[in-house]
């Protein structure tokens, strides 16, 4: 961890003073402990800044469609943008990478734009589940390649595979997508059994319709409508959100339980295909709600029918915005005598 | 010269010509026999490769071919006589009465309904009854009913029965109703009869007309069709089980001199045979056992070869041998009995048999012929000209469709519009001469005011008012928000109460309207009209469909019938309510032509704009022109290529409207439909209305395992290399034994796809060289022989030649070895599965031909798709064969597929005729409900970029917004409904109208 | 044989002056005219009758004309339900796999393997009579049924028309 | 005869594209093919132009079922519309299913324009399961009182 | 189906020699107008006999296995029936190459009895009996029921009457094995009315020649028939059962 950044202040330096970059996207050290913030290094000595721990769980992708456009001059409609503009770098893990690649296609960042450092990760951690344990007295943490050490909690130490985030700890696809790197960082990563990556989703789906609504009810009628949660994806980039158009108006402005229920699910459609489950969501709500389940399920279905997976191709089209003549269609009703003597 | 043109058959090439006709400025006469257009395709089930549905395919065509103000349709009429020459024909017309007042008939059915004289169902093949009065099928056109003479029971005994009149709601019946002579005054004839199934009663071994579970494949169509006689549930006639076994016996009626007395192949049976076992598999509760028993199978098409494959692997067996007899089993099964490749004999039991009968002259197009005085052919089709594939014999007369050839669907629409094409040069002079155009008065502008809605409450006689409470819902409408007029009309559809309806839209000040009556499909249009003629915006209209959808389908139940409909007038009013007046849109058209590629199909499609007066940009990489004609030596009757390629060169080449450019390339190209601009390899910058993609496809060099010493061994040559041998007059003479090879690179893993030209052109060498040498041994090596519809004749010349044909396969490929400078062939003899030695002094390979790499980096420029195998891709298979989804661009000769000369030649026709329908006009209409980018909600990610089929949608990635094309968008909503950030509306069907629609049905009254 | 006389006067242009008939036709061609007068009162039993088409009287002579008088003439001596028909039939019924000189030629294991269709064919109809108005198939027709066991009798038609005479 | 006044009837929102299901959809008429008075029938140009939020909505407004028909795959209009409708169906309906909405709440088929006889029957088969769940009040925004009442019943 | 390497065609080795024979002999033989598509041999019960069908042996004459045609069985399996003509879709007379074929062996290479038959009938008929036997026997038979079967007392089976209307043959497996069978058709005849007659010679019907395969020894026999009853004036040659 300390190596790799090490590595990132080194490079990121080694970049804004040549001026290869303008401005380097990566973390520094929040206000409490186990948090951490996104940081826009703009000299070698601001680079200096930049931490990289197992809490830096806000996705960085995040900030750069902005903080690239803040580098276009302003223009009359219908002028080109000029070619040579400022270069941005990020360092970026695996699930980052491929938000990367989202973004890339759906024009929101430019390849030539941006220096991506690829990371290698073996999973940020919860720290809703360390204060769980080691209660909130926690002033300071290190951390091992296997384990985390807490000075003033209850406890001194904690195994790195036990507190990790429910979305590294299913990840798959540790590994920054290569193909779009600029450079890579070589390091271990996080090696999880693909086959349980969606046990959290298979869980929700073993329950009966009742069962599944009363989850789904309960869990997000806790929701306070603070939009934490789409303001901390790194996909949602529309200028106007659905939730606050008014012509038409598809969800009230007021805590209504429909209303909210919508507002989640479409914002988790809206991410179907795309989702890279980087977690932020999860992260940045306040109301500790499993909002990755939603994306997660996305996620699921569309590995299964349209064996896709968010970003890990970052040339194939996004899978909304294809099709295959072959795609499965077995939710589609059929007239009764079609369907054999059974049915 | 007269402006019009006679069209005699409503089949789907009838109607795409009259359609192309009519759009490019002609006045069409169509004639049809029967009481409804629609011809052969309007039985079909589905369409192959695509598995289109084929109602839903061609219902649009033809419900626009019954309203086109140019087109009048002459239903249940016959010609009668024919005087006069080319450009001013007179010719009379008799049509029969139909009995049915068709400016009255609801088609309500009412009277059918009613009728006690039950008649076979010709369209089903008699295999069910309808009635002496009569809808042809439910989507005719006219969707009219008519009165079959033959069997009413008034008609025949006047005074008795009489029910339908008693019955009729709109008083349309007319039993005395007499038959009218039309004498007309066209420039043009065009035959477009269609052709009729083979009927194989005479071939009793088959057991057809005697065993019931043995039925033609037409007939299957109809049991497979949701319209059939058994509404698609697929039950075998003898007892309506479903069939779990069925064999398909493919070449009866074809290719057989003896029974049927029909030589050539019909063309369509493989495909539409593997099509049918396919369909049927699909619809079978259980797995379904398909067999299809054959000789060659001929899946020549596009896509057909990979259809083929797909067929296998979905458990199609394919068992290449022939059936003689078919003999009945216990409980109405049959036994089909074959000796199979290796000579022994097997049964084989089956539920159902279908026999893929072949296509045949009818003997009425056989009397029309002789009253046109147009030559027939051996076969007894019409007779046409392989470089001008649309004429007859007889000048100003033209043919298109199955009546010259069996032929596919798209072939025959590709002649339908090649025809239009030569009518269109004949009588260009005419154009516009004798069309109509709709006249409406200014309309208002409703922008600013408050919605004052109409709606209007049809009662469609009792069809509505029997069930539904039109009272009520009238009364109810009123009070409806907005509504200021409400009334109840009887017929709202007829004359006066349309008049009545425009005089309201004008007194009461409406700007809204809802008619709440039938379906928009068949009415939307006039009620429409209604709203133009009253000053009103078109699109300020919604229709409540509370008969077909409502009245007619809750018969039983009249208030939850009536409950329906005022919720549906009440969504109609809330949708209405949003509604913005939308602009007819017109695209301005530059009236010039730049035509890519100057081969046959580039030149032919350039002369035949050109001679319209259009100026044409030719482009054309090489240095000459020609393409691969220049190596062509003959035609597949043996016709001189050489003769009629320097003649269409020089015209071209001294042709006044033709601007030549050899050895330039296309380089980039912006605009759309009506205005191209395209810079050129030569720097020149041009604008240009229609683009025409004719660049050609070039021969295979042989490779690999289908090297064949191709290019080691002089002796060995392909297929193009001899003919280039025979034109320079080499003496080919002395060899003495040449074997060819067939399919070399063709219908293998790597390039999956059939060449379509190969096997006609190898053997139609064959011949050449056996004639040149009647010696020679030839010794034709090949898969299967796809010498497809007349071709076949070329076939049989060779066998009777004595030109030996040995079968293999890819399992078995023939080995090729040179000795000592002697080349050594081997293959094994299908019939006597032994192996044969050759050491011929020629061995011809007949190459695939490809798509040339280039075509890709062109259909980029023109953003046109392109196929796997690289050639350009069409809009649609089956009817639009040389459109691409974008409007303005269209494609001709071996760029959209191999296929011979002919086929070039008609499809170069054919898209030059539909380039003409652009050149032809100031402006083009274009569609009006269209997207719209709201650019302050648009991220610019692209997504609408990718999901629109016309490319209408472009994303400009300097602003980062995307932006839509209304001249080619034809408002699907399909980048509508991707828009995640909701930036791009469809005008008039925006979320916002769809909501209120929705909110309105939901609203508790 | 019907074929070899006909296809002889024709192949070799052999001049005559006769016309060249079938008496099955003649059998038909009298029975419709009243001439020859036939009751099928005395089949009480309703034995069942089927029918061997002879090759060379049917397919290679005069076709289904002669199969339909057959039948005809048949159904009118047994009476029309105990005619049961065989399957192909008229021309296209399988030989009885002793014509061409096959029953002369002496390779009987292959004359009664073909005939084996022939005998499948007649058993299938349950008849309890076969009609065979030829020499050739008459004389195969019993060999397959005494060979592969069968229970029906075979006979010529004339036996028949005597017995329904009236 | 349904008695209106006394017998719960669902309310099904049913969008049919213009050029296939619509067509379907009148056939059935045409030939008088009976079936439940359920559905309410808005007409869109393809079922490519089915945005999930419309479903929503509807749902949101009340519907006790949302029906989506197109043509069949490979017959598309616009030639390709279907294919993308069927993505999103694909994942919309799963993703509904997954938060606890009743799996036949939201339906999708297809139906060609030669296909009335089908089209009849899908419309009873869709109506039938829908009645099956009684009335809906998963995502519902204003659930009438009524029903709520019905529903407490229905769980004792 | 593996190549088979035992037995090769060289193409280069062939003569072809009994296509070239049978296409003179019967220039319409059209035997490369075959489309190997199998029609024939699905319908011929001999199809598998001796391992060969019609097509095959079709291309046993294309490919020129002359040695193989001039030795195989197979031309004695085929039955003449022409079910295979029937639907040839190329109007292929596969039964009349077969007897081309047969007609190249030499006569003791035939089938004795067939060949017998014939050579029977060329000197009178295929039984051999002397026509003053079947004379005899007509005779003798008549008599016989004439006497048993008073009804029939004036049954007539008329020999050589010059003038009849109708001359029938007779097949001589009756005369010489069963002379009762003929009884039958007489009595049809008699009760008909017809004036009719047999012959003393020539008056077998059942044409063996026609197999062997020379088509002048069935020219003759058929010659002589037509021969006969012209002699006898009958306006009508009714072909017996």
């Amino acid at each position: 961890m300390n190596k790799i950044g090490e590595h990132i202040r080194q490079r990121a330096a080694e970049l804004l003073e040549s001026r290869e970059i303008d401005a380097f996207i990566g973390f520094r050290q929040g206000s409490l402990p186990m948090t951490t913030q996104h940081y826009v290094a703009r000299s070698a000595a601001e680079a200096q800044n930049l931490v990289w721990n197992s809490f830096c769980v806000l996705n960085p992708t995040n900030i750069l469609p902005s903080l690239l456009k803040s580098f276009e001059p302003p223009r009359r409609p219908g002028d080109p943008l000029p070619d040579d503009l400022p270069k941005v770098g990020i360092a970026v893990t695996g699930c980052w990478s491929r938000n990367l690649a989202i973004q890339f296609q759906e024009n929101q960042a430019s390849r030539k734009r941006v220096i991506a450092i690829g990371l290698p990760c073996t999973g940020m951690s919860d720290r809703r589940q360390i204060l769980a344990q080691t209660g909130e007295m926690v002033t300071e943490v290190s951390e091992t390649a296997e384990d985390l050490y807490f000075t003033g909690g209850t406890v001194a130490s904690l195994k790195r595979t036990e507190i990790l985030r429910p979305n590294c700890a299913s990840c798959v696809h540790p590994q920054p997508v290569a193909r779009i790197m600029t450079e890579v960082i070589e390091g271990d990563c996080i090696n999880n059994d693909a086959a349980g990556r969606f046990a959290e989703v298979e869980e929700i789906e073993a329950k009966d319709s009742d069962g599944r609504w009363d989850w789904f009810s309960s869990e997000f009628s806790a929701c306070i409508r603070c939009y934490s949660c789409r303001n901390a994806c790194p996909l949602c980039y529309c200028p106007t959100c659905f939730v606050d158009d008014a012509k038409p108006q598809w969800v009230g402005k007021g805590l209504n339980s429909s209303d909210t229920s919508i507002f989640h699910i479409l914002r988790a459609y809206h991410c179907a295909g795309r989702c890279t489950d980087c977690g932020s969501c999860e992260a940045a709500c306040p109301m500790g709600l499993r909002l990755r389940l939603l994306t997660k399920k996305l996620d699921k279905d569309v590995v299964d029918m349209f064996d896709s997976e968010a970003g890990v191709e970052p040339f194939k089209p996004l899978p909304l915005s294809t099709y295959s003549q072959a795609d499965p269609q077995p939710f589609i009703v059929q007239p009764s005598h079609s369907k054999g003597e059974d049915s | 010269m007269k402006g019009s043109v006679l069209i005699i058959g409503g089949s789907i090439a009838g109607v795409q010509a009259a359609l192309d006709l009519a759009d490019s400025g002609f006045y069409v006469h169509l004639v049809e026999m029967t009481s409804g257009i629609g011809g052969a395709m309007s039985q079909l089930d589905k369409t192959f490769p695509t598995n289109d549905c084929s109602a839903c395919i061609l219902s649009p065509k033809l419900v626009e071919c019954g309203r086109h103000l140019n087109i009048n349709l002459l239903t249940l009429s016959e010609l009668e006589e024919i005087n006069g020459e080319p450009g001013n024909f007179k010719v009379k017309v008799r049509q029969h009465p139909r009995y049915v007042d068709p400016t009255k008939c609801i088609s309500c059915g009412e009277c059918a309904a009613k009728c006690p004289k039950k008649v076979d169902d010709l369209f089903n093949l008699d295999m069910n009854k309808r009635k002496a009065i009569y809808l042809k099928y439910p989507q005719t056109v006219p969707l009219k009913y008519a009165i079959d003479p033959q069997h009413c029971i008034w008609l025949n005994k006047p005074g008795k029965c009489g029910a339908c009149a008693k019955v009729c709601p709109a008083d349309a019946i007319n039993f005395d109703d007499t038959e009218s002579i039309h004498e007309l005054e066209v420039g043009a004839v065009l035959m477009s009869p269609g052709f009729r199934p083979y009927n194989p009663e005479k071939l009793d071994f088959t057991g057809y007309g005697r065993l019931k579970n043995v039925v033609t494949s037409m007939e299957f169509e109809r049991l497979l069709s949701p319209s059939g006689p058994c509404t698609g549930h697929m039950e075998r006639p003898s007892d309506g089980k479903e069939p779990t076994r069925v064999a398909w016996l493919q070449c009866v009626g074809s290719r057989d001199e003896n029974r049927s007395c029909n030589s050539y192949c019909s063309s369509v049976c493989c495909m539409y045979a593997i099509k049918q076992a396919v369909i049927a598999k699909e619809h079978a509760a259980s797995d379904l056992a398909a067999s299809i028993y054959y000789m060659d199978m001929r899946t020549h098409g596009k896509g057909f070869e990979a259809y083929f494959e797909r067929a296998k692997d979905q458990g199609v067996q394919f068992r290449r041998s022939r059936v003689h007899s078919i003999t009945p089993l216990a409980e109405d099964n049959l036994q089909v009995q074959y000796a199979d490749e290796e000579g022994t004999l097997q049964r084989d039991e089956v539920d159902l048999v279908v026999l893929s009968v072949g296509m045949e002259m009818t003997t009425k197009s056989q009397e029309l012929a002789h009253l046109l005085d147009v030559e027939l052919n051996e076969n007894n089709f019409i007779k046409t000209d392989p470089f001008n594939p649309v004429a007859t014999s007889r000048p100003g007369i033209f043919v298109c469709g199955a009546v010259s050839e069996p032929k596919d669907i798209p072939q025959s629409v590709v002649e339908a519009s090649a025809a239009a094409l030569e009518i269109e040069k004949m009588l260009s002079d005419s154009r516009w001469q004798e069309t109509q155009e709709a006249q409406f008065p200014a309309e208002r502008n409703v922008f600013a005011e408050a919605p004052k809605i109409g709606v209007f409450v049809c009662s469609c006689g009792i069809n509505i008012a029997g069930v539904v409470d039109v009272k009520d819902v009238t009364e109810y409408s009123a009070q409806l928000p907005d509504v200021v007029f409400s009334q109840n009309n009887l017929f709202s559809c007829s004359q006066d109460t349309i008049d009545q309806m425009a005089k309201t839209i004008q007194e009461q000040g409406l700007n809204r309207v809802v008619v709440a009556s039938c379906t928009p499909r068949t009415h939307e249009s006039l009620f429409q009209e209604t709203l133009r003629d009253a000053g009103l915006n078109k699109y300020l209209f919604e229709m409540a469909n509370i008969r077909d959808q409502d009245s007619w389908v809750h018969q039983n139940d009249p208030e939850a019938a009536t409950l329906k409909a005022k919720d549906l007038v009440r969504m109609a009013v809330a949708r209405v309510r949003g509604a913005n007046a939308l602009p007819y849109n017109q695209v301005a058209v530059t009236k010039a032509a730049l035509v890519i590629g100057g081969g046959m199909a580039g030149m032919t499609s350039a002369l035949a704009l050109a001679n319209q007066g259009f100026p044409v940009t030719l482009v054309e990489k090489a240095d000459k022109l020609g393409g691969n004609a220049n190596r062509l030596f003959h035609t597949w009757q043996g016709i001189e290529v050489r003769q009629q390629l320097e003649k269409t060169i020089s015209k071209v080449f001294y042709h006044d409207n033709i601007e030549l450019k050899l050895g330039t390339t296309v380089e980039k190209a912006t605009g759309s439909v009506g205005k191209f601009t395209t810079t050129l390899s030569d720097g020149a910058k041009l604008e240009h209305g229609t683009t025409l993609m004719a660049v050609g496809g070039k021969p295979l060099i042989p490779t690999g395992d289908h090297q064949y010493l191709y290019g080691s061994n002089k002796q060995v040559k392909t297929l193009l290399e001899v003919d280039e041998m025979l034109l320079t007059d080499i003496n080919m003479g002395s060899i003495k034994q040449a074997v060819f090879i067939h399919c070399v690179g063709s219908r293998i893993p790597e390039q999956p796809y059939c060449s379509r030209v190969c096997c006609t052109h190898a053997i139609e060498q064959a011949v050449h060289l056996k004639k040149l040498n009647p010696e020679m041994d030839i010794f034709m090596l090949y898969r299967d022989i796809r010498t497809y519809g007349q071709r076949e004749a070329v076939y049989k010349e060779a066998r009777s030649l004595g030109i030996l044909f040995i079968r293999y396969d890819l399992d078995n490929l023939p080995q090729v070895n040179e000795e000592d400078g002697q080349l050594q062939v081997l293959v094994q003899d299908h019939v006597l599965l032994r192996q044969v030695k050759f050491n011929p002094d020629l061995l011809v390979l007949a190459t695939a031909v490809v798509a040339h790499p280039e075509t890709k980096d062109l259909a980029k420029v023109y953003k046109c798709p392109i196929n796997q195998e690289g050639f350009l891709l069409e809009a649609h298979m089956k009817l639009r064969p040389v459109d691409f989804a974008t409007d303005g661009v269209y494609l001709a000769g071996l760029c959209h597929y191999p296929k011979p000369l002919e086929e070039s030649i008609a499809q170069a026709q054919a898209a030059a005729s539909r380039a003409s329908l652009i050149l032809a006009r100031d402006m083009v209409p274009a569609e009006s409900i269209t997207a719209e980018v709201d650019p302050r909600k648009c991220v610019g990610c692209g997504m609408c970029t990718k999901l629109c089929p016309y490319n209408a949608t472009t994303l400009d990635l300097d602003t980062m917004v995307a932006s839509v094309e209304t001249s080619l968008c034809k408002g699907c909503g399909a980048c509508v409904a991707g828009c995640r950030s909701d930036a791009i509306i469809l005008k008039n069907i925006a979320n916002e109208h769809l909501m209120a629609a929705v909110d309105a049905a939901l609203m508790e009254m | 044989m019907y074929y070899a006389t006909l296809e002889g006067l024709r192949r070799f242009d052999i001049p005559h002056k006769f016309e060249f008939v079938s008496i099955i036709t003649l059998y038909a061609q009298w029975i419709r005219e009243g001439r020859l007068k036939v009751d099928p009162a005395w089949n009480i039993e309703g034995l069942k009758f089927t029918v061997q088409d002879p090759c060379k009287l049917v397919r290679q002579g005069i076709g289904d004309p002669v199969a339909e008088d057959l039948r005809f003439v048949i159904k009118q001596v047994v009476g029309e339900e105990n005619f049961i028909d065989v399957w192909p039939n008229k021309s296209n019924n399988y030989c009885c796999g002793g014509g061409g000189g096959a029953l002369q030629s002496g390779f009987v294991d292959n004359r009664r393997t073909y005939g084996k269709f022939k005998f499948d064919q007649l058993t299938t109809t349950g008849a309890d009579v076969v009609i065979t108005p030829c020499h050739n198939c008459h004389g195969q027709v019993m060999d397959i049924c005494d060979h592969f066991g069968g229970t029906f009798k075979t006979t010529h038609l004339w036996n028949w028309i005597v017995k329904a005479m009236v | 005869m349904t008695d209106i006044n006394t017998e719960w009837q669902p309310k099904i929102i049913t969008f049919l594209c213009t050029w296939c299901s619509y067509a379907g959809a009148d056939l059935a008429g045409v030939s008088r093919y009976q079936y439940p008075p359920n559905i309410r029938v808005i007409k869109v140009p393809c079922s490519g132009r089915m945005s999930p939020n419309l479903i929503l909505n509807a749902l949101k407004g009340g519907a006790d079922g949302v029906l989506v028909s197109g043509c069949h795959p490979g017959d598309c209009h616009y030639i390709s519309g279907n294919y993308f409708a069927r993505r999103r169906f694909g994942l919309l309906g799963n993703l509904l299913e997954f938060i606890g909405l009743e799996k036949d709440r939201v339906q999708f088929t297809w139906v060609s324009a030669a296909e009335g006889e089908q089209f009849a029957d899908v419309i009873s088969q869709v109506t039938e399961s829908v009645r099956k769940l009684g009335p809906a009040t998963r995502l519902v925004k204003n659930i009438p009182a009524e029903i709520n009442v019905e529903r407490a019943c229905a769980n004792e | 189906m593996a190549m088979s390497m035992a037995n090769t065609i060289d193409i280069a080795s062939l003569s072809r020699q009994v296509k070239g024979e049978i296409e003179t002999k019967f220039p319409e033989a059209h035997i490369d107008f075959c489309l190997t598509c199998g029609l024939c041999a699905s319908g011929c019960p001999a199809t598998g006999l001796e391992g060969l069908d019609p097509r095959k042996f079709l291309r046993l004459l294309a490919l020129g296995q002359d040695e193989e045609l001039r030795s195989t069985k197979w031309i004695y399996s085929c039955t003449n029936c022409m079910r295979c003509a029937y639907v040839c879709p190329m109007n292929i007379d596969v039964g009349r190459l077969v007897m081309l074929v047969r007609g190249m062996r030499s006569k003791e290479e035939r089938p004795t009895n067939l060949q017998k038959s014939c050579d029977l009938q060329k000197a009178s008929n295929s039984t051999g009996i002397p026509n003053s036997d079947f004379v005899w026997v007509v005779g003798d038979v008549l008599e016989e029921v004439r006497e048993e079967e008073p009804e029939w007392a004036d049954l007539q089976a008329p020999m050589d009457k010059q003038g009849a209307m109708f001359y029938l043959n007779q097949n001589a497996k009756e005369p010489t094995v069963e002379p009762e069978e003929m009884v039958p058709l007489w009595k049809i005849l008699h009760k008909v009315g017809i004036d009719w007659t047999y012959s003393s010679e020539w008056w077998d019907g059942a044409n063996y020649c026609l197999f062997p395969g020379d088509p002048e020894d069935w020219e003759y026999t058929v010659r002589k028939q037509a021969e006969t009853v012209d002699a006898l004036g009958c306006p009508t040659y009714i072909n017996t059962e």
